[in-house]
This record gives C-alpha cells, structure tokens and sequence, in this order.
C-alpha cells in the first residue's frame, strides 16, 4: 500500500478515508444532508445528475428524471453509520443507491 | 352550435397548436428542446405577469367583492380533495397514500392550465375579456388543496406511518411555494405602482405574455407527451376519473363562482382553477409526506390525462357552461 | 457601385456588427458568454418564429407556385452534396468518410446563415421586402443534404465499414429533426391561426425577432472564433473550398431559383441556403455515421471558414446577383 | 420634503418593489428561482443594451466633452481604492490583503446599481429623462477600480507574498472583462448603425429593457438576501463602512462629475457608478490575487449591505444631491 | 476487510460490485446506454461533464465540448464484458474513456 | 486481483492506475489545470458541482455556491505530485480538497 511520499525533501502521508456516494431522487437532497451531517459528516459535495435503475419515474420525472448524487468523505464508522441510515430509512420508499470506497487523502483529520 | 365553435376556436388558438405540436414532437422522437433553466425563468415569468396585471387592476375593488369568492374557493379547496380522496378509497380501491396523493394533485392548482384561462378570456373581443383582478390571490388560496388532501391522508393513516414532521414542512412550502409568492407578489407590486408604473415595463409584462406562454406550451406539450406514452399502465379507473373528474371539478368552480358573484369570465377561471390538477408543487409534497404513494399513477394522469384534456376541451366547455348559467341565473 | 454599397451596408448592420463583436471578444479571451440553455431556447424561437411568419402569409399560395421551387431546393439537396463529394475526392485527397461527412455538412443548411438572410431581406424598405412564404418549408427540404450525402459515403465505402444500422437513424433524425419539426410546425400553426390569431402573439415572434437574433449572432461569432484559432490546421485546400465552394452554391440557389420563378428575395434566401454549411445537424449525423472522419476539419471549415465568410460577404453578395439575374432574365 | 418624495417614489418603483420582493423571498425561504443561466444572459442583454443605447445617441458628442468626465471617473477610480485601504487599514485595522480587498470592491462598479441608476433616471418625465451618451465608457473606465486596489495591496505587502503573474492577469480580465467588452462594443455598435439601424431591434433594445431589469431584480434581490443573513458576522465596522462609504463616494461622484461639466443627471449616474461596490468582478480578481482575504467580509458587505442601501436609499440621495448642487451652482 | 456492520443490533452486509465509469462525446449516449444494458446493467446514472484527452475536437465542439460520463454498478462478469465491449467497438475511433474499480454496496443482489 | 479477462478468444489487459479527484472553487480552474498538465497529466474531466466544507463562503458563492471537480487519470508517479502540489500550493488559502484512489483501465500506457 502506497501511503508515503518523499517529495522536496519533506514526507507527505496520505491517510485512507472513505468516500460515501449516494444518487437520490432530488426531493430528498435537504433531508440527506441532513441526515449524513447528523452521523458526523463534516462536508459533502452535490451534483446533478439523472439515471434509470429498477424503479418506475420518480416524482421529478417531469423535470427530466434528475438525481442528485452526494459525495462525502468520513470516516469508516461514519460510512457504516450513513450506509445503515440508508437501508433503514430511504430504500424502502425512495429511488436511492448509495455505495462506498476507500480513497486516500493528505489531511485524514480534516474528515474524521 | 355555440359550444362546438368555441371548442373549435380553442383548438385552433396558437397556444393549443403550441402545446399539441409539442405533444407531436414528443410522439415522434423529435429532438425539439426547450431547456429547463429556460422554461423554469419563464414559469416564473408568466405567474409574476398574472399577479401584476392583476394588482395593476386591483384599484377600487373593495375587500367585500373580494371575500365571497375567496369563501367559495377555499370550500372548493377544501371539498375537491375530499371528495376525491373517497371515491378513490372506495370505488378506486387505492390505499390511503395513493388515495391521498391523487387526491393532493386533483385539489390544487396547474399553473399551465391557469395561465391558459386566463389568457383563454385575454383574446376574447374588446369589453368580453375582463375579469376580476383579484383572480390570482385565489389561485394562491387554492393551492391549499395539497395541504387539505395530505391531511386527510395522514389522519386515516395515523401519524405513526407518515413522514414525521414532513407535514409541517409541507404546509410551510405550500405557503411560501414559488406560485404563491409570485401571484401575490406580483399582485402587491401591481397595487403599489398602478398604471403609471406598469407603463414602461407593460412590453414585456403585457404585450409579451400570449406569446411567451405559446412558446411555453410547447415545451408543456412535450412534457404531457411523454406522459401519454404511459397512458396505458394508469389503468381503466385513472383514465376515467382523469377526464371526468376535472371536468365535475370545472362545473362545480364556475357554478360557486357565480353564485360567489364573479363575472361569467370570473367564474370560468375559477372553473379552471378546479379542473386543472397540479404537476409541479403536488409531486413534491407528495412524495416527501407519502413516499409509499406510486408517483407514476399520479404524474401519468394529472401531466398525461388531465392537463392535455383541460387545454384542449375543458376550457371551452367551462367557458361554454359560465356563459350558459348566467344566462340561465339572469346574470348576462 | 451598389454591390460595394450593398456590402458596405451588411456590415455595419447590427447583425454583422453583434457577429464581428462576438468573434472579436473571443479573440481578446474576454468571458462574455451567454450560457448555452439560453441559445438552444433562443434557436427553437427563431426556427418557430419564421415557420411562424411564413405560415401566416402562406393564406393564398397554390401547391403549383410551391411545386417548382420545392424541386428546385431538392435538385440542390442532390447534386450540392455529390459534386461537394467528387471535389473533396478528386483534388481535395479526402478518405471516403472524411469527402462524405464534409459533403454532408456543405449539402444540408446552417440555420444562422438561414436566419440572416431572411432577416437581411425583412431589413429592406417596404414594398421590396417580401418573399414567397412556404420559404421555411425549403429550408426543411434542404436538410435532407445531409442525408444524400451519407448515402453516398456508406455506398462507395461498402456497409461493412460503416457503422450498421446508423444511416436508418439518421434518416430519421433529419425527418423529426428540430429545424424541420419547428420550421414546419410554426408554418401549419401559422396557417391555421392566420393574422388574427398572430397578432396578439406579434410582439413576440414579429416585433422582437431581429433583436433576439442580434444577440444570438453575439454568441455565433464566439463559436465561429473559437474555430477561427483551429484556420490552419484545416490547410490551404479546406480555406478555399470553405470560401470558393459557398460562393458557387450561392449562385446555383439563386440561379436554378429564380429559374423555378421564385422572385428575387426568394431566390436570394434560396441561394443562401445553397451557400450555407450546417454545423450542429451535420456533425451529430457524421459522427454516427463515420466516427472515422475527423471532425476539427468539417467543423473548423463550416463553422470558422464559410459561416463568416455567408455572413459578412456571401449574403450581401447573392442579394446583389440575384437583383442582377432578374434583371438580366427580364423579371425586375 | 422633496428629498422624501423622490424615496418615496423610488421605493415604490417596481425596480426596488422587485428587489425587495426578492429579498422576502430568500427571507421566508421560498423557492422562487431564476435560473442560472437565465440570469447570465439578461446581465449580458442589460449592459449590450446600455451600451447600445448610448452609442445610438452619441453621434454628435465631440471628444472634448468627453474628456473631462472621462478624467473625472479616471480620478474616482484611483481615489476611492486609495481612501478605501487606507481607511480599512487604520480605523479598520484589516491586514494588507482583507484591506486591498475590499477596496477593490468599493473601487469598482456594480452592473445592477448602475443599469439601475439609468433606469432611474429614464423613467423620469420627458425632457427630464436625457444623459449623457457616453456613459457606458466612465463605467468601463471605473472597472479599473479594481487594479488599483490590487496594485496598491501589492506594494505593501511585496511581491512575494502575493500570488505570482496573478495580477497581470487580473489586469488583462479587467481590460477585457464582460462588462467592459458588452459596453464598450454596445458603443460602437450603436455608433455605427445609428438611429436607423436600431430603429428594429429597438423593441428588444429598448422597450423591453426596463421590464427585463425589473425581473433581473427580483433575483438580485434574492442574492443580496442570502448575504443579508450573515450580515451580523461582518461585524459593526464594516457594517457602518458599508453605509456610510457608498454616500461619501456618491456625492464625490455626483460633485466631480458636475464640475466636470456633466448634466445633472449624467454626474448623478457618475455618483452611483462611485457609490456601487462591485460583486461579480471584484471577487474573483481578488480571490485570485490575495486568496489570504477573507471572502466572507468582501461579499457580505457589498452583496448584503451595500447594494440594497445604494438601490433602496442611495439612488435617489444622490439624484437629490445632484440637483441640489446643480442649482447651488447655478447649473439648473 | 471490511463487510459487515453492527448497528441497532442487527448486521448489514456489505458486498462488493463493481464500479464501471464512460467518458465519452454527447453522440455515443443513447448507443452505449443501450450496449450496457443489453450486456447485463440493471441501472445507470449519467453526468455532463467537459474534458479534454489526446484526441482533438470531437463532434459536439460546438456546444463547448462537453462529454457524458456514464457510471454503472454491475457484478465483475458484466464488468469485463463492458469494458471489452469498450475496447472493440469504442477506442478505435471516438473519444472515450473507460475505467472500473471496486465499491461496496448493501443490497448486492439489485447489481448483480 | 482481477487483471486479465478472456472473451473473443483475445485476452483484455486491464492496468491498474491511479484517479485523482480535485474539487476546488471554480476560481482555481484554469490555474490546476495548468498545473497538472504541467506535473504530467495527459487529460482530464470536469464537471460542475456544489458543496460545502469547513470553510465559508468563498468568492463564488454569489453564483450558487458552485465549485468545480476535476478528475485525472495518472500513473502513481503523477498521483503523488499532484497531490503533493495541492498541499503546497491551494490547501493553505483556498477551499479545495483533493483525493487519490487506484482504478483498472484497458489501454494503461494512454496515461501514463
Ligand atoms: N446499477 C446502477 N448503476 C448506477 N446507478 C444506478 C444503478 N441502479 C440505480 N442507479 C441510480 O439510482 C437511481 C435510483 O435507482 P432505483 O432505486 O433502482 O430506481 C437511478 O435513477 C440511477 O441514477
Ligand atoms: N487522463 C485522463 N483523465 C481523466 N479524463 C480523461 C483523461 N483522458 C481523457 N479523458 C476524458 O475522456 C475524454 C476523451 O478522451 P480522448 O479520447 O483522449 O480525447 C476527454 O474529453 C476527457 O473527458
Ligand atoms: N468531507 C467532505 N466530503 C466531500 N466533499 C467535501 C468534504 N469537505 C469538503 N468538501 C468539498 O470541498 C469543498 C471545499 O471544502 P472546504 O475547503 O472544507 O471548504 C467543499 O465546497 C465541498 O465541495
Ligand atoms: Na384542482
Ligand atoms: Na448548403
Ligand atoms: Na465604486
């Protein structure tokens, strides 16, 4: 695993983290933010986007089936917490996936 | 002989032709887009035109002229969603959510089928085309329909399997929603600045509206259009109630109105404001307080049935009935 | 004499002068932009608003006076493309895909330049600012260049090399694409409600239309800059093509228009079409069709060669040769 | 009395009662919304038109009546940077980046307080309602505010803290900025076609303008809103330097372009040029030159203070102002 | 590894799925959200987005060469057979870009 | 690990390099991008989106608060100059976060 770098002479270490995604259905977009600032988010990044998945249209499906997608990262506790809000909460009712990954940052406290 | 004319003539009117070649458009895969950051600027538009014009007028009209109408349609929007709600419980056989969704989407407002009202009397001949000019605080009043409809649904569904606190939201949106703030904001500004001022910004406010709503509804057309491909999944009850109900709805605004004592072309919006079933402010609501409710019933009938039926023949036939009754209640 | 003046005229017309404008804030690297929602919503008004037009005066036309002018327009649909394809084949060296996809964009029709040269007749003074008004419906023949020239690609290819399937998309998409359906559409809808049901829409889609089109032109030489920068990767063969060719096709619309008794501003518009070089259909139907072509040639030759070029000298050019040929055949 | 009058008036224009509606809006968190890009577009129509407009009208101006007002805004532009940091600095007790920065935004303009100052001055009664032509040039010439607050923020603090070639690069976007680009073309279109030219795009150039600045304002409105929230975080210096400055830097302007010659309502519009804090350009050309400033402070104060106070009570302070002087001066 | 969560006493699983994201010109949308769904893709969320690689101008240069990126959960079968799909009938010659990689989701079975 | 996949009889080698994903204020845009074509990034993706982290407002947010994305495929090498780049340079003044994680593509040497 490639954590250390030597670079002008001093080291940089990259720390792993988890990135959450989620891809919602727009109606939910405040509730999400909430809710993943709630579980110990401290930021998040939001775009547009549109999909199809297993279920039928949704309630924006008249303003073209967008989605929105949330990032965030935090950190592994975190990313359990936000992933099991999500099954308990949102996938019964609502046009939600949510995944995660591990990614690798240089200032692993700035997400913890 | 009269009401096939005016049907007639409503067909051929630019903003029906507007929103079927957007319907065509859509039925065949055309690429005609008009893209939303532009249709959203002109909603926004075209409510603010209403509400100004509107309180330009306002002058003189005095607040008892004003309560009997604003009475019979916050009846209408308290009966509409009741109404619809149980016939949807009962011979529908929808569960409470669905029931009460539907019932959200039936009782408000579509600003589209509004603003095509009203712009259905604007062409009417010189001295046939006035109305009342506190129309648009009664399309503001009849959004709370969605509110009327949501509780009903929550109350049968007991609070424990709606959406907490989501219903507080709700009320709160309905409230400040785009629409609202809009007609009534335009309409104090109206008030405010009167004629004088209205003058040098009535180009775009006045002058532009018929055509910008013509280009708008083209843009509605394909919007119904993609809704009508699913026509068929709403099943035989939705495609029924779809086309009666707004209809029953239509009857039951301009008789209420005229009774309330507007105008015959009063009562005819207000007709409209009944029939026509909200696309835009109700799926929202909807789905944050009952997200158990199948959007896809909802959007097919009110974007897919109820809003082409409402342009194409509904508002005739109100028009056709308002007239009719004054008539027949001596008023005309 | 009068070319000079005629030319001199063109521009320093608002039209030129937004278009000069555009290019020159492009060049500089200035950050003027007007966001691309804003100018599709701008093109579908202009479309509609000529099919519009043209079908509010189409009231009297006989399909005979229409039936030699349309074969006319199709003639050039036909022979443009090919002769387009044998040049680029012959002395341009071009693979097939890269002679066909650059025929395509030379055969079928820019709406801009479209646009301009029927706003550059409306700018003439009363009385000789007319042209026959099924012009929009040409204008939608004209975009089956594209398709002649594909044809004639993914024949002399073999269909193994072309991608399967895709010219029978594109064959659909030039039928139900957004220049015809908004061009015919406004047309029917401009014949069904005739000038009394486009009066109150006039402000809009008569009265605004020339500025909308000034600030579109804003935004075309921006785009018409940015492949300005590419001039000389596209090499001296694809410069003189992008300026000899249009002049030639030019004088063909003109010519074969006048001869199929269209008057002179009909024939202009006619051979502006011929003249112009498509840059938003052509390229989507290229790139499906032969992905092996390489689009910074069609694209910088159509767009930063012969749009200017139509703009600033073709149009003021093919007005005065069409003045000239009728005067020659007798007809003015 | 007079003085209460014309804020009286201005406060009930549509301009402001849009503003404020849109203040309102954000206050009660509706979802009233103009889009994006719609929003770019009209900034692009408002300024083109000014500069249109003005160039219409500039022919016969000679270069001498330029001269002096042009001296005068070159004056205000170097001045009011200046006296800003150096206020900011001492009493204010900012850093030299948070000082410069903020300079920068009083030294330049804002595109709203200025189109709104036009409008002011336009919707007076005829023969009232005239200024000078060149007018969009001083407001070009005032961008330059911000390259010598930058400059200015550069000295001190030495050119290694500050980021390298960023500010020949802030120099080169402020020459080529939109605003500077749309006016300044504006002109010289406007110059070049003339009356006659305009004479057909007026209807979008000039009718409209005022009602499209109205719905510009109403998301303004909304912005300064948004910003109007934080407003207690910027803390009482800059709370009262966001007040008091812009009237000091008004009747400065309204002073120095009187004397230099200007019209009482051509030096009332120098005023608001100099009284308007930029928040479009400032911004982004100090955050790329001294990213150590703090853009909360820079922004609230001129989003959330400044331009309401210029819209609502500046303009028509310092339109008084200007005639006062006038009279005191025996101009009027 | 980590795959399951205890939370509110009861344990979410997480599985692995894979993670396939296009980059490709406007033209290609329609053809390759097709291709993924008849190569086996449940689902699909789709973004505008702008680039630049080491081909030149593509075809929707005109429109400020924007691209759409496609992303895709799907099991690793399907994973592969997209990205063959990508180098057979793609890279040769439009402007694309493919690229997998590994995330965890909860509900594995609506992927696979 | 999942390197080789064979299908039409002709073995598809998927390379594992490395995506780093910037997401910074839109007033950055121009400038990273120099910079990571300069450390020796062949191409990138951009796209729009919004957020918000631990810092304020920052000079954009009169235009909605927007920041841009930007995505980089690299080798390790490149990776680790960028984000040691980032550190250096935009983390200090700027609102910018930067993050690395491995991807698997088809054709490695077109990034590297
Ligand atoms: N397999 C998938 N891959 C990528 N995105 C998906 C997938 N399935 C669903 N989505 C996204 O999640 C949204 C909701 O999906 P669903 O709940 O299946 O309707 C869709 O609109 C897509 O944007
Ligand atoms: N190294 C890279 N990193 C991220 N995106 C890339 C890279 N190379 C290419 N792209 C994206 O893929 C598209 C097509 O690339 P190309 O085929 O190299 O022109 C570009 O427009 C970018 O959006
Ligand atoms: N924990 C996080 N997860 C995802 N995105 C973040 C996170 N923190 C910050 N960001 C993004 O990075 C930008 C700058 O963050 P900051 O520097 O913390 O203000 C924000 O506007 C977000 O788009
Ligand atoms: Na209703
Ligand atoms: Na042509
Ligand atoms: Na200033």
């Amino acid at each position: 695993m490639h954590n250390g770098v030597h670079g002008k002479g001093q080291e940089m270490k990259l720390t792993t983290v988890r990135l959450v995604t989620i891809i919602a259905e727009p109606i939910l977009k405040d509730r999400l933010l909430q809710e993943i600032h709630t579980l110990g988010a401290h930021g998040y990044t939001i775009s547009e986007v549109h999909g199809e998945g297993t279920r039928g249209i949704h309630a924006s499906q008249w303003q073209g089936g967008g989605n929105v997608k949330i990032e965030t990262l935090v950190s592994p506790e975190v990313a359990d917490r936000i992933m099991e809000a999500m099954t308990d909460h949102y996938f019964p009712n609502y046009a939600v996936i949510a995944y995660v990954h591990d990614v690798q940052v240089v200032r692993g406290e700035k997400f913890a | 002989m009269d009401t096939i004319e005016i049907i007639r003539s409503n067909l051929l009117s630019p903003l029906v032709l507007a929103f079927v070649l957007g319907i065509v458009a859509t039925l065949i895969r055309s690429e005609v887009e008009i893209p939303e950051p532009v249709i959203k600027a002109i909603s926004v538009y075209l409510l603010f035109s209403i509400g100004l014009n509107g309180g330009v007028e306002l002058a003189g009209t005095t607040f008892s002229e004003f309560l009997l109408p604003a009475l019979a349609t916050i009846a209408l929007a308290i009966a509409v969603p009741t109404w619809c709600y149980l016939i949807l419980r009962g011979p529908g056989r929808f569960d409470i959510p669905n029931a009460a969704g539907i019932a959200a989407h039936y009782g408000s407002v579509s600003s589209v089928t509004f603003v095509a009202g009203i712009s259905f009397v604007e062409r009417l001949p010189e001295g046939q085309n006035t109305f009342e000019a506190f129309i648009p605080a009664l399309a503001a009043l009849m959004e709370w329909g969605i509110v009327v409809a949501l509780f009903i649904g929550r109350w049968r569904l007991g609070a424990s399997q709606a959406q907490n606190g989501e219903l507080g939201r709700v009320i709160r949106d309905t409230l400040t929603g785009r629409s609202v703030v809009l007609l009534l904001g335009g309409l104090l500004i109206g008030v405010i600045v009167g004629e004088q001022g209205f003058e040098r910004i009535k180009p775009l406010y006045g002058d532009l509206f018929r055509g910008v709503l013509v280009f708008f509804l083209i843009e509605m057309g394909m919007l119904a259009g993609r809704q009508l491909r699913d026509f068929v999944k709403v099943g035989p009850f939705m495609a029924v109630f779809g086309t009666v109900m707004p209809i029953f709805h239509g009857i039951a605004g301009v008789s209420l109105g005229l009774l309330a004592g507007l105008s015959p072309n009063g009562a005819f919006i207000l007709g409209a404001l009944a029939a026509s079933a909200s696309y835009i402010d109700a799926p929202a609501a909807v789905r944050a307080t009952f997200p158990q409710a199948n959007p896809s019933i909802y959007l097919t009938s009110s974007l897919g049935i109820t809003l082409p039926m409402n342009l194409i023949i509904g508002l005739p036939l109100y028009y056709e009935y308002a007239r009719w009754l004054s008539v027949a209640l001596g008023r005309m």
